[in-house]
């Protein structure tokens, strides 16, 4: 699965779990109190949000409520109608770590990503060290990783020289093309 | 009963057809994998499917033609079989030879078949071999413009020129004079040889208004074999089919059962199992010759699933699981006529491609209408691939009624943002000849100069 | 051929069913009138039709039940006929008689015929006198205690008690003991006169675990009369059909043919015109019950559509227009299996209605599925009317397979801003009593004691 | 419901048929209790977000109550997408002059709506003079056109007085339900 639409997923079911979880609590009958309670506080902010509304307010003599909600970014929306709900439910197999966006830019990191599908091995063999950790200082022409590929072991360089600082995938993991194994910074 | 079960099917293949497979595949509670390019992450099918792997960059010769790529995805997600769709890898000889020594099932013939059904030379000994009808032409590539010229005198002009690795048109001249062969002979050959890597072609003779029929069959790996009817694809435009029908509105009952029992005695005696179709070429006098066979699913196979209730989708996955096919040919009954127009990313007129944002699409329900589409609302047709964005299928009693539901679906269908077929369909779903039936393949060519 | 050929139909109706009318008339190339309420004005039936006429405000009874103003509508805008759906009008004998006293053909029998089939009782003895089985019970309204339960005697417990006005399962009453029988009979005879403005009630023999077996009836204006099989729709929540099927899982050829019979023979006889259901309550032991006709087209006509591929809209069409049927008994053919799920803005639990914006909707496509709907991405579900939104409607080889294309069509299916009740039919669609095909009438009481 | 969310469902409908813009809802003094309870609250909730309003305003000496929904900016996209070309451009047949609502709420002007579906006649016959002009002075119980709806003729009250500035059907057209007919400058 591609990073973008991984990351749009997980954006949109914190959405509906978010939104599932506010299960209306009882009625209560009266507001006779010149405050509001947590439990009405509650049940208001169900009320205004099971119907979409985006403000609220309320006040009185003794008191003031306003409840405000800043719009839903609609592109998610526009997208996401068309992911049927089970299918999302059920894709975790070749999931990975996504790699934040920001990260990416904030540190101004080089992204070794794969240009194979295929196994990622970190290590020539089971029994060998890691070919780089998290520190690791590379050059260009050293070895990263390894990405098995129809029984063929590709050895995979680094291209840049610089200091590992994230390893974004795991001895063993399947990889899919443009996934992200490695930040250096140069 | 199956020498193998399916847990999961990885699908070789994008756009509606993936969807297509896909669709069946959850009705027979087979987990499913996508295989997409960078430009497709947003794409239907991913999202439809259980899993899904990128495999490359947009361009289809290193993502959807990259065979390491999708071998590698199809181990990574510990597949069972693969579905090549139609276009891709659909007909690769190598395709399937690969996953077959990586024991991955190949959902559709052999190695050896697909390669042999893909050179057409081979394809029409083969095919005489077997009792099938074929056009008076060269059995074997023709090298020089002596050879040709006696063998287009035994034929008789008009005479056709063809790729034996071709398809789609391209690398096929036809020539109506002796004088003219050796020329265009050299031009063919040349063609041919920038097109498909192959500079061979055959010659064969040419039919001035003939029409296209094919015979969609099913065959298992017992030797059962069954043919499900014909497809009317006549309508076609530079050798690009536009719309097709079930049945063809001229062929009978008695020609439906000699073109079938030929197709389905071919397939047995070369050992063919899984869907296929045998396209042929009618002549105005009601005889017939082979033109070549499809080794896969096609576009326009909803038509007969329409007018069959056969799924052949999952016939092909069925019989890839070593099932035994479980009809017999009493079994078929076709009710009613069926249209498919294909709906393209292009300006209707012009025919240019009009890839691009989609703004607004509905889709027509109701009565006797299927929808085969990749497309949603906002979704983004990519310059990379096939322009075809959606196929509109209509069922009826009878071809009128038929023709009248398919202008009602056009006129429902909405499609905003980019130019489409749409209203190249209507007009050719009004036009009289279309409505009489009367056509052959030149129908395109005099409604286009006529109707512009 | 035709009596009087419409050239422009006005739709007094909404929602999937207006839709569905729209699009055979289209068609057929009949022009269209959508009338709708001020709630409506951004309706898709607005929207397809070549015309609109806003008649009133939200309330039904001041809009799509307001005669005057669909009348006017239709003088306004001079159409030839009115087709009034299901629901709202289509069995109104006072609107009918209208249409004809203003020269506007209704589509549908003669007033005469709706006023017959409305009242119970007299359905009840007409169809006695056609020779249509009916439930031991009284002819007449019963008046007083002491009467009903001389007749209950004779009938035998348990009995039901029902409002001859009635419908929808309301001033339903069953008494399974002599001692309760007055106190119900009175209750229920109040009932009668809240519901309908008429206290008439009658009584019948109870049957503990019915199902709901109906048989559908083309009749023209000249005595001939098919019938396209039947449809099961025992699947009820509160006397509402969920979902239906066609055909019924457990009637044999021999069942169909009598029970088809008898309806087309009772259809002659009282000079029935238009399409037709006769429902029936089918005993456990294969005894079967005439409960009531519509004499309208019904929610659930589409998986008749697809097991027959006759299109009854069309059908109502040409036989308003003075057509002869054109087909026999001999012409029908059933294929396949086809099940309806009726799709509502309801909680798929607590039942309560779901109103709203619909912020997402996808249909789904592909083989063997057709979606009837009104609704759009952006549509809003006003309070007013019913809560059905759409009609998922698959159909495929063989009842395993429908249940399975079904799934899939029902995962593929998002309506997302409000609540549906697609989750309640996907547990029916996996429930092991549902897929043997082994259920009554009491089906979803014990299903939802079950599943909750 | 208490009196004054049943004020804010008067107020609701007012607005509904008076198709202006969110006139601010007169002060009522009548509301006996100082605070809305829950059960108010879910009543106008679902009130004002049934009828599609984005904003809702209430106040009166004791209370202030405000609902705001951001307008979902697809709509115009959402719905527009599915009115088929074809059908559109056929509609002509019963088609009137739309009413500008700017002109209505700009000059705050009264109008007339047709209640009734059927034939607008501006006379009471073929060689009568209009019941009423553009500058016509009208009195709430002067007839100012006549409705044929099944036959009848219905005579129209102005129901207001002031003077015709504005006419927008003309003889012998059709109308429906809500259609405008006239507006009176009070």
């Amino acid at each position: 699965m591609s990073e973008s639409s991984a990351k749009a997923k997980e954006e949109i079911k914190g959405q509906t779990r978010g939104s599932s979880k506010k299960t209306a609590p009882k009625k209560t009958s009266q507001v006779s109190e010149p405050s509001l309670n947590m439990d009405e506080l509650y049940e208001l902010a169900s009320l205004v949000d099971e119907h979409g509304f985006t403000d609220f307010e309320f006040e009185n003599a003794n008191i003031r409520v306003r409840l405000s909600k800043n719009p839903a970014p609609q592109i998610v929306q526009a997208v996401q109608p068309y992911a049927p709900a089970p299918a999302v439910q059920n894709k975790s197999e070749v999931k990975t770590e996504p790699v934040s966006a920001e990260t990416a830019i904030d540190e101004d990191l080089h992204i070794i990503i794969s240009e194979i599908v295929g196994t990622f091995y970190s290590a020539s063999a089971p029994d060998k060290e890691p070919y780089v950790k998290l520190g690791s200082t590379v050059t260009p022409e050293m070895t990263v990783c390894i990405i098995e590929a129809m029984k063929l072991m590709n050895e995979i360089q680094a291209e840049v020289a610089g200091e590992v600082v994230k390893i974004y995938v795991e001895n063993g993991q399947p990889v899919e093309y443009g996934q992200p194994l490695f930040g250096i910074r140069k | 009963m199956k020498k193998r079960e399916f847990r999961k099917i990885l699908i070789a293949n994008r756009g509606e057809i993936a969807c297509r497979i896909i669709w069946t595949c959850k009705e027979m509670g087979i987990r499913t994998v996508a295989v997409h390019s960078e430009a497709d992450k947003d794409a239907l099918h991913v999202r439809y499917a259980d899993e899904a792997v990128c495999i490359g960059p947009p361009p289809s010769a290193q993502s959807y033609l990259n065979i390491p790529s999708i071998i590698s995805a199809a181990e990574i997600t510990n597949v069972d079989a693969i579905h090549p769709g139609y276009g891709f890898l659909a007909e690769s000889k190598t395709f399937a030879k690969v996953c077959e020594d990586c024991n991955i099932k190949f959902i559709g013939p052999t190695p050896h078949i697909i390669g042999m059904m893909g050179d057409k030379v081979e394809a029409r000994r083969t095919m005489k071999a077997a009792g099938v009808p074929i056009l008076p032409g060269s059995p074997e590539p023709i090298e020089s413009a002596v050879e040709a010229i006696k063998l287009a005198k035994e034929i008789g002009f008009p005479i056709i020129i063809k790729a034996a690795a071709g398809g789609g048109g391209r690398g096929m001249r036809i020539v109506r004079k002796k004088e003219e062969l050796p020329a265009q002979l050299e031009t063919a050959q040349a063609e041919a040889l920038a097109a498909f890597k192959n500079g061979s072609v055959y010659i064969e003779r040419y039919i001035e208004r003939p029409r296209h029929i094919e015979i969609q069959i099913l065959a298992d790996e017992y030797g059962n074999c069954i043919h499900l009817g014909e497809r009317e694809c006549t309508i076609q435009r530079r050798h690009q089919k536009l719309l097709e029908e079930a049945p063809s509105p001229i062929i009978t009952p008695e020609q439906r059962e000699q073109m079938g029992a030929i197709a389905v005695k071919a397939c047995q005696e070369i050992g063919y199992s899984n869907a296929g179709t045998f396209e042929f070429l009618l002549d105005e006098d009601g005889s017939f010759y082979f033109m070549e066979m499809n080794t896969r699913i096609q576009v326009e196979h909803p038509v007969t699933e329409m007018v069959t209730l056969a799924d052949i989708v999952r016939n092909q996955i069925r019989i890839a699981e070593g099932e035994e096919l479980g009809y017999t040919q009493d079994d078929l009954l076709i009710v009613g006529h069926s249209i498919e127009c294909r709906i393209n990313a292009e300006d209707p007129e012009k025919f240019t491609p009009s890839p691009g944002r989609i703004t607004a699409f509905n889709i027509p329900g109701g009565p006797g209408v299927r929808v085969d589409t990749a497309v949603y609302p906002g979704y983004v047709v990519p310059p990379y691939y096939d322009s075809m964005i959606a196929k509109l299928i209509v069922h009826a009693r009878t071809r009128k009624l038929a023709i009248g539901r398919m202008k009602r679906a056009l006129e429902m269908m909405v499609v905003e943002g980019i130019k489409t077929t749409i209203p190249l369909h209507l007009k050719i779903m009004n036009d009289e000849k279309f409505q009489k039936g009367d056509f052959s393949t030149k129908f395109m060519e005099e409604f286009l100069s006529t109707n512009s």
